[in-house]
């Protein structure tokens, strides 16, 4: 049970980006390999505002907003120009721009291991489960925010739109819908899952600048075990995922772990390339 | 095809002319060109600057003292990317494009093992702080000095912290690297002799990682009185929160580099109750503290820059060698220093003070800013002083202080 | 009474044109039918109007706005409505959602749904399915409904019948006359069953290796002896 | 300072057989290959395992190499039955770090973190130093010739153009009755042999390998070979991945010019350089510096090139 927990623990890390990253690959059809970097500058964004005093939560919001505007910049200027690429030439690119974001980061804070000033407090235990305050915020913020976008995406004319301009840009555009700004919309509603998820991670670890390729690979794998076509699927496919490594590292054998998110993606690709929830999406 | 030729013979002329604008520029006689490679970025990025700046320091301070045989003195700084195939790159610039006569303050052992065939094959000094028990095997010139205990030395002082706190029964944690790796068998080894034993199997796990919380459930799962945990501080730091998080109350056992001052600012007062060791600058000596300021730093009477300190002695040692064998042939330079570090003679803290010795004909004992500087046959530290310490109050508090002796 | 106007106009998709200097009306109320050989450039016209293909030459407007310079979206808000032969629908969004979502922009959405049910009643009873998983008959419907959503005064209908049995092919023309009728919406159809459009058509267009070749009622061109060798393409 | 161009030219001759080896597979097949690191992983730890732990004679390692390498690239292919684009490129780039860590963690076959000690050199002894770098370069220049010639008749000859064909549109060759799926089985077997080959020198002219020495980053660094040399052409492959090495190298001189900075910012700026030249010439030069001399993708069965 407590397997349980710790994999939801470690989901509700994922899950924003998951989602954010879906979102992203309905709209365009390419896998942002640089959501780890995006992620990273969440949390160094977070610890920034923390560090000049203001309370976590505020560095959190600061995070998702400077998420969002900065996965915009990046998409007007590295990836807007490459609209009709194929989507192997985008990945390559994403990982270019991951390896550009690590190293700005690290030239602007250097190297040290930074975190927020966060007392450390033993567990409090339920029901035989072990827990922390912050897990439960961390649980608590996460399902929040995909209750959210399910919400948009499900009832509000943005949401719509957005689902419309996925499913297909060119009759979106002959049906009046303005599509370049729903774009723009779907781009900063990711950037902004992106810092939120970034900020969550700078509670669970060191927040430093080598973390990209870690953070990178589950988040693309929840994405992909919850199905490409939906954004919600993305939720779903962390919580297994998270699994997928607690039971690795207590069964099978822990320094294997990294390979975990790998082997999921490749047996989902082979298998049911849909993933769970998502719809077969015709790509590049 | 006129296009690349042109580009390809361009960027070709930039890599040839860059380094003899260097030469020619700078000095009457041709400078002395000291290699400092440094972890700058991944898994030793931490520990990267504070050694690449001890350097840069000392090279400032000599240069502004005339010099080694008056000759100015050149460094130049490489990052290792804490990757040997990386380091295997930047070392073949500074051996054959630099033409350095040592390479100082490679960090982790598998990149100064790494570039040790390559050091060896040009008879280029190595000065370096590691702890892996393999680093004499890659030496075959007494080429190599290095200013950290290995780990079997390691291990023996902290299995009697372990011992004398009451901790037999202690489990083993880190990540899967050359590092942890060889300290996890010293550990086992030491602890049996004092009839301790390990709990369970040393458990590795996988460094660099997204999240660290299944691994903490691993440990607490097999709920041992304590657990010795090698990390470094990018791993130790989310390992140790996950550990607390997840309700485990024994003991924990580290080492002082990874709960240096950043450790404590991110955990703040959850670290009180650590035990750590290592070898460790001996607080209050007057040459740790002399560098200390050398470097802008206060002495606060805590464990500072237990890198830094190593990477002054390197320069300082390799300087005062090739002033005292009047060369910069490294079989010359190395016999030197280890005449000056193992003395007998007056004890020296500075460079400017062995010069003196060297003038005046004395023979002379480098007393550093790490430790008293004695060294093995094989390049390795004859005895380190280990001091051990618990964090008491956000404090590392001295417990005892042990001098433990590879050579036995 | 609305006017879309063409004058001398060519288009085609950025290589060679396709179309040649094309002139025609299509008024408010009228049902306008253009008819020729496969590959005579009709549905390249079409798009043409809707902004899909682009414009090379000579000029369109509506009620005297040139619509040349004009994205697709911002002809539809101009009133020009364009349902593609295929791919007309939001497949993973159900008929309401597709209908709603093509009224974007103005703020009496449910009011035009309902206005648009009340045009097309079959449309009521699978509003809430998912659009990929229609029938074919039921789809056509669908898109002709999320056109209707923007009230546009001059509609572009490409093959609405393609790949529809017979008897769903009459139905289909019968509710596009009923709408010009009704709403007084202008349409201009590309249609392969030509016998069927002209039945149901006021004027017709027959347009042959890009050009205009002949134009004036349809009732007076159906009834023409030669109608099948000119609509074949073998030249009279 | 020509033993550093030596050393250096003898690193980019590695660079260069794992550029054409990517170019068998991406140039000209259209796979997207992430995977480079692992088949060149491979290659170093077969090839050092049987010249050290089994004794063997050097030449004996590299074939070990080379038919470990094309068994591996044989499996990884089965892949691109299914997947294709980004899609095989994340799953081999999986394969890549997977074998990386069990590198790691297979002590008893590849000594783990500590690293692996190789002895044998591919060079005959007593000659001195600087001697005896000039003569690996050669055996590594020769290596790289004879890689290119080969793949370079390849690519000109009718199996190359099905390959170009396959990589327009594999549904235009599967109805000429060209069985798709062994002719890109044939071109991931060809290309992971000739990285393994190339991991196989890299190992014995580095003497100690350890799975760090293969990591994504080299990865990036072959791709971006291949994508500023001109995807498709074998000479490109070749330019690409000597100005590849140039750049890498020689931002290395940049630090001296930029006192100001730590080297902390140095080596960040020098790998924020890398990635923008990528982006760039991704950007506004996507047929690189020697573009595929073929018709223009319009004409569906495209001339051979001269290639």
């Amino acid at each position: 049970m407590q397997l349980l927990l710790n994999a939801i623990a470690s989901a509700a890390i994922l899950a924003p980006a998951a989602i954010g990253f879906t979102l992203i690959f309905t709209l365009f059809r390419y896998t942002n390999f640089a959501v780890g970097a995006l992620m990273t500058t969440g949390a160094f964004a977070a610890w920034g505002m923390n560090e000049l005093g203001l309370p976590i939560w505020m560095g959190g919001v600061f995070a998702v907003v400077f998420g969002a505007g900065l996965l915009l910049a990046s998409d007007r200027i590295v990836f807007e120009p490459l609209r009709g690429r194929s989507g192997g030439t985008l990945l390559l690119v994403s990982i270019a721009l991951s390896v550009i974001i690590d190293n700005v980061i690290r030239f602007a804070f250097g190297t040290q291991i930074r975190a927020f000033d966060l007392p450390l407090r033993p567990p409090l235990t339920f029901a035989g489960l072990r827990f922390t305050p912050e897990t439960l915020w961390v649980i608590g913020i996460s399902i929040l925010a995909t209750l959210a976008v399910g919400a948009l995406l499900a009832f509000t004319r943005l949401g719509r739109a957005l689902r419309a301009v996925a499913d297909n840009a060119s009759l979106a555009s002959i049906r009046g819908l303005p599509v370049p700004r729903i774009e723009a919309a779907g781009i900063l509603l990711a950037g902004a899952l992106f810092g939120l998820s970034g900020t969550l991670a700078g509670l669970d670890l060191a927040i430093e600048p080598n973390l990209s390729l870690a953070l990178a690979i589950p988040v693309i794998a929840a994405a992909i075990v919850g199905g490409l076509g939906s954004p919600l699927g993305a939720a779903l496919g962390a919580v297994i995922i998270g699994l997928a490594e607690e039971l690795t590292v207590a069964f099978i054998s822990a320094p294997y772990k990294g390979a975990v998110g790998f082997v999921v993606i490749a047996l989902v690709l082979l298998i049911r390339p849909q993933g769970l929830l998502g719809r077969p999406v015709e790509r590049k | 095809m006129k296009l690349s030729r042109r580009l390809f013979i361009s960027s070709a002329a930039v890599t040839l002319a860059a380094p003899a604008y260097l030469r020619a520029g700078l000095a009457q006689s041709a400078p002395i060109v000291i290699g400092s490679m440094t972890p700058l970025t991944g898994g030793g990025g931490p520990y990267g600057p504070e050694k690449s700046d001890a350097h840069r320091a000392v090279v400032a301070q000599v240069n502004a003292q005339g010099g080694v045989m008056g000759r100015e003195v050149q460094l130049i700084s490489e990052d290792s990317e804490t990757n040997p195939e990386a380091a295997v790159r930047a070392a073949r610039k500074l051996i054959d494009a630099d033409k350095v006569s040592a390479i100082l303050g490679t960090w982790a052992s598998s990149v100064s093992l790494g570039i040790m065939p390559l050091c060896q094959e040009a008879n280029v000094l190595q000065v370096f702080s590691g702890s892996s028990d393999y680093l004499p095997d890659g030496d075959t010139k007494g080429l190599i000095f290095n200013l950290q205990p290995l780990n079997k030395a390691w291990a023996v002082a902290l299995a009697d912290l372990a011992v004398q706190r009451g901790f037999t029964e202690v489990a083993f944690a880190g990540p899967k690297n050359d590092f942890a790796a060889s300290m996890g068998e010293s550990f086992a080894a030491s602890l049996e002799k004092l009839g301790g034993s390990i709990v369970g199997e040393p458990f590795y796990y996988n460094p660099g990682q997204a999240s660290y919380r299944a691994e903490a459930e691993h440990l607490i799962r097999m709920n041992p009185p304590a657990i010795f945990v090698a990390g470094y501080v990018t791993d130790f730091v989310p390992v140790y929160r996950e550990l607390i998080r997840g309700g485990f109350t024994g003991q924990i056992i580290t080492l002082s580099f990874a709960v240096g001052p950043a450790f404590k600012e991110a955990v703040g007062d959850a670290a009180n109750g650590i035990l750590h060791g290592s070898p460790v600058p001996p607080i209050g000596k007057d040459s740790y503290e002399t560098y200390l300021r050398l470097v802008g730093i206060e002495p606060s009477g805590q464990v500072q820059n237990s890198f830094g300190c190593m990477a002054y002695d390197e320069m300082n040692l390799c300087l005062l060698g090739m002033e005292a064998a009047k060369s910069t042939d490294s079989f010359a330079v190395a016999d030197a220093i280890r005449k000056i570090a193992n003395g007998p003679g007056e004890r020296v803290t500075t460079f400017a003070e062995g010069k003196a010795m060297i003038e005046a004909g004395t023979a002379m004992n480098y007393d550093g800013a790490s430790s008293s500087v004695d060294f093995q046959e094989n390049g390795m530290l004859k005895s380190r002083d280990f001091a051990l310490y618990e964090v008491k109050g956000g404090e590392d508090e001295i417990i005892l202080t042990t001098t433990s002796d590879a050579t036995q | 009474m609305t006017q879309l106007i063409l004058e001398h106009l060519s288009a085609g998709y950025g290589g060679a044109d396709i179309v040649h200097d094309v002139s025609l009306q299509v008024g408010s109320g009228e049902i306008v039918t253009l008819v020729g050989p496969n590959g005579a450039g009709k549905s390249t016209l079409l798009k043409s109007l809707a902004g899909v293909a682009r414009v090379t030459a000579g000029s369109l407007s509506i009620d005297g706005t040139d619509l040349v310079a004009l994205s697709p979206f911002e002809r539809a808000t101009r009133g020009v409505a364009f349902m593609p032969q295929d791919r007309n629908v939001f497949r993973t969004l159900t008929v309401t959602e597709n209908l709603e979502t093509s009224a974007w922009g103005h703020d009496d959405i449910a009011a035009r749904k309902d206005e648009v049910i009340g045009l097309l009643p079959t449309l009521a009873n699978y509003l809430n399915k998912a659009a990929g998983g229609l029938s074919g008959g039921q789809r056509q419907m669908a898109a002709l409904g999320m056109t209707l959503m923007s009230r546009p005064s001059i509609l572009l209908v490409d093959e609405p019948t393609a790949g529809l049995s017979p008897n769903l092919v009459g139905e289909m023309l019968d509710v596009l006359q009923q709408l010009t009728r009704d709403s007084g919406i202008g349409i201009l159809i590309v249609e392969q069953n030509a016998r069927a459009a002209l039945a149901r058509a006021d004027r017709a267009v027959v347009l042959v290796d890009g050009r205009l070749r002949r134009a004036g009622p349809a009732a007076e061109l159906a009834a023409e002896p030669d109608f099948g060798a000119l609509f074949f393409g073998d030249h009279a | 300072m020509d033993a550093y161009l030596v050393a250096i030219l003898t690193t980019a001759a590695v660079y260069v057989i794992l550029a054409l080896a990517l170019n068998i597979q991406f140039g000209l097949t259209g796979l997207m290959n992430f995977g480079v690191v692992g088949f060149y992983g491979v290659g170093a730890y077969t090839s050092g395992i049987m010249t050290e732990t089994l004794g063997q004679p050097i030449l004996l390692g590299m074939l070990a190499a080379i038919v470990v390498g094309g068994l591996a690239g044989g499996l990884v292919s089965l892949l691109s039955i299914r997947l294709s684009g980004d899609f095989l490129a994340i799953v081999t780039l999986g394969f890549a770090e997977t074998m990386r860590l069990a590198f790691n963690n297979e002590d008893w076959l590849t000594r783990g973190p500590r690293g692996f000690l190789i002895m044998t050199r591919p060079v005959i002894d007593g000659l001195g130093r600087g001697a005896t770098a000039w003569f690996i370069l050669g055996v590594f220049v020769l290596a790289a010739i004879i890689v290119f010639v080969v793949l370079n008749r390849l690519a000109g000859s009718p199996f190359g153009r099905v390959l170009r064909a396959i990589r327009e549109d594999d549904l235009v060759p599967a109805t000429l009755g060209k069985n798709v799926l062994a002719y890109r089985l044939q071109a991931f077997v060809l290309g992971s042999a000739a990285m393994a080959l190339a991991g196989s020198l890299y190992a014995h002219y580095v003497q100690t390998i350890t799975p760090d020495n293969f990591t994504t980053q080299v990865a990036v660094l072959v791709w971006m070979s291949l994508i500023v040399g001109g995807a498709g052409n074998m000479k490109g492959a070749v330019v690409g991945a000597l100005v590849v090495t140039a750049i890498y190298e020689g931002t290395r001189f940049l630090a001296p010019l930029m006192e100001f900075l730590t080297p902390t910012q140095v080596s960040a700026l020098r790998f924020i350089i890398i990635g923008t030249l990528l982006i760039v010439v991704v950007r506004y030069r996507p047929e690189g510096l020697l573009p595929e001399r073929i018709a223009p993708r319009s004409r569906p069965d495209p001339v051979p090139a001269a290639g």
